[in-house]
């Protein structure tokens, strides 16, 4: 029971309104190839879900594809500093920002890949992100002291992007993981595009196997260079040039649009 | 006249300890280059961590993304980001370097939003200074729009011990900054037109110890392409 | 006359779904069996999961600890037991094989304690059993000191869809067992005697179809050291 | 700072009344010869902790070394059936038997490992465990509900046997990982036996590198076959004529103490 789709039939797994999961952390393998295609299909009302992101946020902010973001940082690091897209759609009130620490994204997909309602966590005394995003705080039934906690996380899709996969969905990731087989196991569907369709049998010889397994995966779309313009560790470097275009014309729509359709050849 | 950038690597790199364990995030350049000094230096068997979740590693070169694959590079272990958030939230993560756009005379620093303008957010700020057992802040810019009074916003707030600046290294004690030594060049008066929040400075302040030759030539070879210069 | 190992593997191998995701336990070599019996018959899409981690593997011989690495081998994926456990807890699990020293007639489990006997205690039961979207329960042994009218201590219960005894099947049905089909040379009296709690059963009571020649060579092909004897 | 000690030195790292972890499930990859040290030193009171144990625990019961075993399963599965060590010292009431479900050992070493001290629980409805136990329910501060809770479990020491590790205590583990990185993250101290000590920089040009990192560990003995006579993946299987004739003598104290000294030469 192959997965393998077409890039036009994975991203039209992804439903307006829906709260998608990105994978990858800040300049490092998020799965451009499919947010681009998003973006082409002109989907909405998106709400983007991630620790850490640059231009995978700022894109989808910048094309009025999102309504909502909850991310612990938005920024192109040093490299590029601000996300000028992302910046403006919350300031003009067209994106929310729900702020988060990285780990509370981390504690609120915890509570979804284990099946509860919320996850404790030892931190966050002293930020005003308690209050500002509503966490509880609740008493701990074995003793003294209360401790906060973060409601669970379900995204309806998580997108992510891997380096081989085999058509059964099976995920395998060199280097750094990041958060991506936990947001795999925390949404309700999950898209994996990838460098490289390969064998089972290939990956089964793997000293290092899939880390993403198969019964997490909907849907596989072989996409060599899917991260680009950002980085794929071991396969390719962030494409700078692109980036410092994008990131500024980033806060004008009608820019972003022009840009895209050119760069991307819509 | 040494830069603000190197002189701040290497204030930094001089407050780790051999044998601790130290975390830098996203946006980071200074902070890796101090803990990769550090070890060269006087810690030879710090144990680095960041976001790759590399435990240990040893990069050949470095880049100007902090979460970059290079930040991998020979490392023995590789666990997940969320196991080193864990291992702060369990007290056993040592120094975390972090940095905020605002930061007060508490030692609590705002990234999230100024009225009206929007912040990139606190990354794992929030979550690591309460629990980690000890942050060390720093901050690029040195002014009255940073060190201010009252914060719009506190992202995180904990046990920050020490904030280093083009200026000046302050120290938490008793849950306020004071100046701990202030840089070459810097006058009393200097800092304190620079600083938003009172604070005690005078002739007897100490200076900060001028870098060594061997800590400059041991900077040049690890930061060869000035990556610290970008946050500048 | 079909030995009661293999006419239990054929059984369980039946009740299971091509594509479905299916886990068993520590000392399971029937549901081991069961599983590689099944992909290979009506069911090659399932995705087998153990203890191991490994996900859809593929073994070359069939040890008698069923958590070997040699039930690792051939896996595309490798996650933990953690993972596995947290798919079922958030109710993606589609089928577990779990046993019990004694079974109620509402499908529940005791693998802790009789009076003044320690058992084993429940492994992985009484989180996968609530939370698994069906469970397969099986036992060798069929008789009054098994299948009991009621529980000294429960271990686990939850989502039992058929528990596959030397004697019969049952399914269970609000929430009770009831006899879906009595094995070839069973007769409902001897049912009723080897049963601690009253069932219906009589004539009418369907018959479990015999193994099929494909199924009993595919049987000796998967399993040719016996390991399906150990539980007996 | 080299962490390897002598196996003597390590096994006093362990004190009487500890609740120690051991790695590695049932007949896999316990660390059984630095429990033997433990018997040969005269360890007691201790409180073991694993979700799925054999001869690790069954030994330690038979010897008088422990006072409570907090596990799902203790048994040689179906290829030597009961553990009558274990079982005869709980009987007898020597040993308190702390029953607990794999998983809710799981929740009670993550509440541990992510400095919380409780974590809620998706499972377990229906099941006695909860009473027995003293499970508590909690109230979804969210939403509907409650959830079950499992309180922290913090082992003081986790012993656990690795295939390779370092001087600086990396250890890797080759295969099923089982719990044990989590019972690394969780305890107070840790001690690796391994198959052998290797240089740190083949550990990094290994795709599958070590996932139980040195700043969780305290000791590193290396001990070829350490596992014996239980299995270690790819090294070797367990000892099956060593285990029959132990499990066959377990629940004779003297028999055990005479048999351990003849075999293990002590």
């Amino acid at each position: 029971m192959s997965k393998i789709v077409s890039l036009t039939k994975a991203a039209a797994l992804v439903r307006d309104g829906d709260r998608i999961a990105i994978g990858g952390n800040t300049l490092h393998r998020a799965p451009c190839a499919l947010l681009h295609e998003l973006v082409r299909q002109g989907r909405r009302n998106l709400t983007l879900v991630k620790t850490a992101g640059s231009y995978d946020l700022d894109l989808l902010c910048a094309t009025g594809s999102a309504r909502a973001v909850e991310a612990g940082y938005v920024g192109y690091e040093n490299v590029l500093g601000l996300a000028r897209g992302y910046r403006r759609s919350v300031e003009s009130g067209q994106v929310e920002a729900h702020e988060h620490s990285c780990y509370t994204v981390i504690a609120a997909l915890r509570a979804a890949a284990q099946g509860v309602p919320f996850m404790p966590i030892a931190s966050l005394e002293g930020s005003d992100l308690i209050a500002a995003r509503g966490f509880q705080r609740i008493a701990n039934p074995y003793g003294e002291g209360v401790v906060v906690t973060i409601p669970a996380l379900s995204p309806d899709v998580a997108l992510i992007h891997v380096h081989e996969a085999d058509t059964e969905g099976d995920g395998a990731i060199f280097g750094a993981r990041f958060e991506d087989a936990l947001m795999a196991s925390a949404a309700r569907k999950v898209i994996l595009t990838c460098e490289r369709i390969v064998d089972e049998q290939l990956l089964a010889e793997r000293p290092d196997r899939a880390t993403i397994p198969r019964f997490e995966v909907d849907a596989v779309v072989e996409l060599p260079h899917g991260a680009w313009p950002l980085a794929c560790p071991g396969e390719y470097s962030y494409d700078l040039d692109f980036l410092t275009a994008f990131a500024a014309i980033a806060s004008d729509a009608d820019a972003v649009a022009g840009f895209l359709a050119e760069r991307l050849r819509w | 006249m040494v830069k603000a950038a190197d002189l701040m690597a290497i204030v930094m790199a001089r407050l780790l300890r051999d044998g601790e364990t130290v975390f830098h995030g996203v946006a980071s350049p200074l902070p890796m280059v101090a803990i990769l000094l550090a070890r060269r230096l006087h810690a030879p068997h710090l144990t680095y961590l960041n976001i790759t979740g590399a435990v240990g590693a040893r990069p050949t070169h470095l880049p100007r993304s902090t979460v970059d694959a290079a930040l991998a590079r020979g490392a023995p272990a590789q666990v997940t980001l969320t196991d080193l958030f864990d291992l702060a939230a369990r007290g056993r993560l040592d120094t975390v370097f972090l940095s905020g756009v605002q930061i007060d005379r508490a030692g609590r620093i705002n990234l999230s939003m100024v009225p009206g303008v929007r912040l990139p957010g606190g990354a794992g700020s929030a979550a690591l200074m309460p629990t980690a057992r000890r942050t060390i802040l720093w901050r690029t810019r040195h002014d009255r729009r940073t060190f201010v009074d009252a914060l719009p916003f506190v992202t995180a707030a904990g046990h920050v011990d020490r904030v280093v600046t083009p200026l000046c290294v302050f120290r938490r004690i008793s849950e306020q900054l004071a100046v701990e030594s202030l840089h070459s060049g810097v006058t009393p008066a200097n800092l304190s037109a620079a600083t938003g929040f009172s604070i005690a400075v005078d002739d007897s302040t100490p200076r900060t110890p001028a870098p060594t030759g061997a800590e400059l030539a041991t900077l040049a070879q690890i930061d060869p392409d000035r990556i610290r210069d970008t946050e500048f």
